[in-house]
């Protein structure tokens, strides 16, 4: 079976999360762009969500301004690595693996939201409530 | 027909001693532990320098300060080893009883705990975050 | 007490002494939990005594929890986190029962937390006395001998029942049957604090909380346990003592009848309010500690009994327990106590005082005599 | 310093916190206090959270170290108890006295929300600047951000020039890329989850520089431990200066002059490898009441700069890092985005905005509200 593309793996985790209520009220949170930008990879695709709903779409975002639009850079592998479940993305920030375009307070809680998004696409629980 | 719940015990501290940690916490007590089916067929683990042995059956009698017995129903006993349920909210919904005092047993019961969950490949909770 | 004759000076041996109760190893993370009522000063002295251990303190504050059998209680979520985070639980508290039993049962079963209850009062001075001094060692030791006896002859699986009996010049004569499995020790079973358990600073107690029958009649000195009575003198401390007139329970089949005067209508009011099994005898202990001030802290001092009815909330023996949201205190300063006809308490002096092995050990602390002598007060 | 405080003093301040931090009934509040925290100031935070109506749990742990430091991580059991909650209150000796591989993963994984005092004694929680409206600060913080970033887009944002003026002799050029410019958690109406800002001290800045020459001529430095023992004592703020310190920025990189403040610096910058001297800073407060000698960085029109990086966030592979962010401060001066102004002689524009103004009536006169005090 031949693996996703990291565009098909965000969409399924995009709609994964669409499907059940707290995904959808997390996903209704904000409304923005977000560009992936792969360093090893001429693949381009953005994230869009918008009173609501949420779709991956292939290509260059349309420019918005700052605070509608935002872009993460990083290697296939890790990208991979955080939409699977292996990697935090505030550890790949740390390590320098993951780079968000945004000064490091500005879109802080969109990386919040992301994040969660796609922690409930895979199915795993927000930390706070695991205890 | 379902795996008989002495399999699945037998199991989870199989595969919890295939780590590292899972060794070390088995090393940590030489006791006998009864697990009394109230609707089923009761079985026991004899656990001696890190040897575990599950049988069918009650353990032959021991001291208590060697032997600990722990009384519920079948289904509570594979909802705890499934890991769909944590063995203190069974105790504390009522469901599982460790036949000793509130404080007597508390680190056999938080010793097998952790077993199962090695057993069932989770980590420890500490490392959750 | 508006005055704090105290420096953190005062306060370090004792705080040193509760980290070798619970057995710190360099690193390990070790939460500080302090009810708001807690003296600043001795929060400090305790984590300034982690430090010294090499360990990563934090201290963690809340408003005090409810009584440990009042269900309900639930802490702040940070509160519960931090718990199961740590190696160690160093809890220090006003009243002994006040904790969120559920969350402290959580983590120490699944979260091998160790955990040590340091009940103060609101009082510094509890901190700089003779009984905060007492070595685990011979503690842990004391406690274990007792608990041998209390649970002697008892195997899993079997279904041993042993006798306890109780006899006072004061009138007291109570005779029980148990189940040697649900007798309870706080931690001291082994020379080490395992994940798992827990232990109460300097006050090891022995008892038993479940009874198969109940004949006979305790008489109090004093009463304790409960919120409502740090109103009554001693002002602060929830011990009542001494008593305007004696509280007697008279136990017939588990149950009991309570007599006395104003603060016996207390414990019927709480009794009253806890349904149908809230007068069944719920628990006998004893305390080990000869230096635990008799006023404050009763039920660790050596010899003194206490009684509870009720019930114990966290553990119940069989799907029938009968529960009730009731577990209240009456203690008795000097009496005979038998296990199955051994005796354990001996006009007042236990009797493991005078055993050789336990006398050989205290000797590694100074004289056997002077440690094991009972404090005056 | 003796204490002329009574707790009713200082509560205004304690409930301003939660007004920053828009707690709600039922929430989990988490006041985050050191072993250096006055416990008068942890009692009033713990009060004002409970009049919220809030769960409230106080810790208390040794202070972090200094967050361009690397290695220094929290105690496990402060850790989780900060990622349990959904307001976390930190209350820090010095702004970047903090654990930030924790305050990252508190954020961006756990949604919390963080308010931090930096440096408040009882004097501050009961003086005015402390009390300053949050919404009405969020305004002004937008409005400058706004400018900072003007038309900028995603993708294709074009650099923006930055120009910093004084009479001193500062004069000082630099380009940006507008993504970078900073904010803390002032941009959105209210915190959000993954969001913090700083009591009463929102401040606008860029980060990340394409391009620096000039001189900048300062006032003052702030932000290092070692700076305690140099007057004002005990605080880390240097203010005056016993002889100007200058920064002269050549392709980005400075060379320090001035006297034994200089030579202090520059001790901290040649510990800090190859890029300890590269501008990583220029930040403005907009709060017009801060008080200068303490909390410069906080007021209106005070710009600040450093030199170094920023921990916790790279912007590419390449980041040119240092484990230096070192701080001065320059009072008065202009301040020119794209050649607009935004400060002109010390005074923030955006507080002589009709719209700030108008939108300032709510909570009192404007006049008064956005008249400086300068002390």
């Amino acid at each position: 079976m031949s693996e996703q593309t990291l565009m098909e793996l965000l969409s399924t985790l995009v709609e994964q999360c669409a499907a059940t209520d707290a995904g959808k009220q997390m996903i209704a949170t904000h409304d923005q762009g977000i560009q992936f930008t792969l360093l090893d990879s001429d693949d381009l695709f953005y994230f869009e969500a918008k009173g609501g709903q949420a779709q991956v779409i292939a290509g260059e975002m349309p420019a918005r301004s700052l605070d509608d639009g935002y872009e993460i850079k990083g290697d296939t592998a890790v990208f991979r690595e955080w939409f699977s479940g292996q990697a935090r993305m505030s550890d790949l920030i740390e390590h320098g693996r993951l780079f968000p375009v945004a000064s490091h307070t500005t879109k802080r809680h969109i990386d919040y939201w992301l994040a969660q998004i796609i922690r409930m696409g895979n199915g795993l629980k927000i930390p706070k409530e695991v205890y | 027909m379902s795996q008989p719940l002495h399999e699945i015990l037998d199991e989870l501290l199989r595969k919890a001693v295939s780590t590292v940690e899972g060794r070390e916490t088995l090393m940590r007590y030489n006791h006998t532990l009864n697990f009394e089916v109230l609707n089923g067929d009761s079985f026991h683990v004899e656990i001696i320098d890190g040897e575990a042995d599950v049988q069918t059956g009650a353990s032959s009698p021991r001291p208590i300060a060697e032997a600990h017995n722990i009384k519920g129903n079948e289904e509570v006993f594979r909802t705890w080893f499934a890991g769909e349920a944590r063995f203190s909210d069974l105790i504390h919904d009522q469901r599982i009883y460790p036949q000793a005092a509130h404080t007597t047993k508390r680190h056999i019961d938080n010793w097998i705990v952790k077993l199962v969950r090695l057993g069932q490949g989770k980590p420890s909770l500490k490392d959750e975050y | 007490m508006d005055v704090n004759p105290y420096r953190l000076l005062d306060l370090l041996p004792a705080a040193r002494n509760m980290m070798d109760y619970c057995q710190l190893q360099r690193g390990e993370h070790v939460a500080i939990f302090a009810d708001t009522l807690i003296p600043p000063l001795v929060v400090q002295a305790v984590l300034a005594a982690v430090e010294e251990r090499g360990c990563r303190p934090a201290i963690v504050t809340t408003q005090p929890a409810g009584l440990s059998w009042r269900q309900g209680a639930e802490p702040p979520r940070a509160y519960k986190a931090a718990m199961y985070a740590s190696d160690v639980v160093i809890q220090l508290k006003s009243v002994e029962a006040q904790t969120f039993p559920r969350v402290q049962e959580t983590a120490m079963i699944e979260h091998d937390i160790r955990m040590l209850r340091v009940p103060l009062g609101n009082s510094i001075e509890a901190l700089t006395e003779e009984w905060a001094l007492f070595p685990f060692e011979v503690m842990q030791l004391v406690t274990r001998k007792i608990y041998d006896q209390w649970t002697e002859g008892a195997t899993t699986p079997g279904d041993v029942v042993k006798t306890i009996r109780v006899q006072a010049d004061n009138g007291t004569d109570l005779t029980a049957t148990y189940d040697p499995h649900y007798v309870i020790h706080t931690g001291f079973l082994f020379p080490k604090l395992m994940p798992g358990q827990w232990n109460q600073f300097c006050g090891a107690t022995v008892g038993i909380e479940l009874f198969k029958d109940a004949n006979g009649t305790v008489v109090f000195d004093g009463l304790h346990g409960e919120e409502e009575y740090k109103l009554l003198p001693p002002a602060g401390s929830d011990v009542v003592h001494p008593l305007s007139e004696p509280v007697r329970w008279i136990f017939e089949d588990r149950h009991c009848r309570i007599e006395g005067g104003f603060e016996a209508e207390l414990i019927r009011r709480l009794v009253a309010a806890g349904g149908a099994h809230a007068d069944i005898l719920a628990e006998i202990a004893l305390g080990v500690n000869p230096k635990a001030p008799l006023n404050t802290m009763p039920t660790r001092r050596s010899g003194v009994t206490h009684y509870a009815v009720g019930s114990t909330t966290g553990r119940t023996p069989n799907p029938e327990k009968e529960s009730a949201e009731v577990h209240t205190h009456g203690h008795l300063f000097k009496c005979n106590l038998w296990v199955d006809d051994e005796p354990c308490i001996v006009d007042g002096r236990l009797a493991v005082f005078d055993d050789p092995e336990v006398r050989k050990v205290a000797a590694k602390y100074g004289d056997p005599d002077k440690l094991f002598e009972e404090a005056p007060y | 310093m003796s204490n002329q405080y009574h707790i009713l003093d200082i509560m205004p301040g304690a409930r301003a916190v939660m007004d920053f931090a828009v707690v709600k009934p039922g929430e989990n509040v988490l006041i985050a206090t050191d072993t250096l925290t006055n416990p008068m100031i942890a009692e009033a935070l713990m009060i004002a959270a409970d009049e919220r109506q809030a769960e409230v749990t106080m810790t208390i742990t040794k202070p972090g170290g200094l967050s361009w430091r690397e290695g220094v991580d929290a105690p496990i059991s402060y850790r989780n108890a900060v990622y349990a909650s959904d307001v976390w209150i930190e209350v820090l000796p010095i702004e970047g006295q903090h654990f930030p591989r924790l305050q990252e993963t508190a954020m961006v994984e756990h949604g919390v929300r963080k308010v931090c005092l930096f440096d408040l004694s009882l004097e501050d929680l009961a003086s005015e600047w402390t009390h300053f409206p949050a919404p009405l600060m969020q305004f002004i913080a937008r409005k400058v951000y706004d400018q900072w970033i003007g038309g900028a887009t995603v993708p294709n944002t074009k650099l923006k020039t930055i120009r910093a003026v004084d009479d001193n002799g500062t004069d000082l050029i630099a380009k940006y890329d507008p993504r970078y410019a900073i904010h803390n958690g002032m941009v959105a109406k209210q915190l959000q989850p993954g969001q913090w800002c700083a009591l009463a001290g929102a401040t606008i800045g860029i980060e990340l520089f394409a391009e620096a020459d000039g001189v900048v001529v300062f006032d003052g430095l702030h932000g290092e431990e070692a700076y305690k023992s140099l007057p004002p004592l005990g605080s880390d703020v240097v203010y005056p200066l016993t002889q100007p310190v200058r920064w002269y920025f050549e392709d980005r990189r400075c060379t320090i002059e001035g006297g034994m403040e200089a030579d202090v610096m520059k001790r901290i910058v040649a510990a800090g490898g190859p890029f300890a001297t590269v501008l990583c800073e220029i930040a403005l407060g907009v709060n017009p009441k801060a008080p200068i000698t303490r909390h410069p960085t906080r007021h209106a029109g005070v710009t600040h700069y450093a030199i170094g990086s920023t921990a916790g966030r790279a912007p590419t592979p390449d980041k040119e890092y240092a484990p230096v962010h070192t701080h001065g401060h320059l009072l008065s001066g202009s301040l020119y985005i794209d050649g607009e102004p935004c400060i002109e002689n010390g005074r923030l524009l955006a507080l002589d905005d009709p719209e700030v103004r108008k939108f300032a009536e709510q909570f009192g006169d404007p006049d008064e509200l956005l008249k400086e005090v300068r002390f």
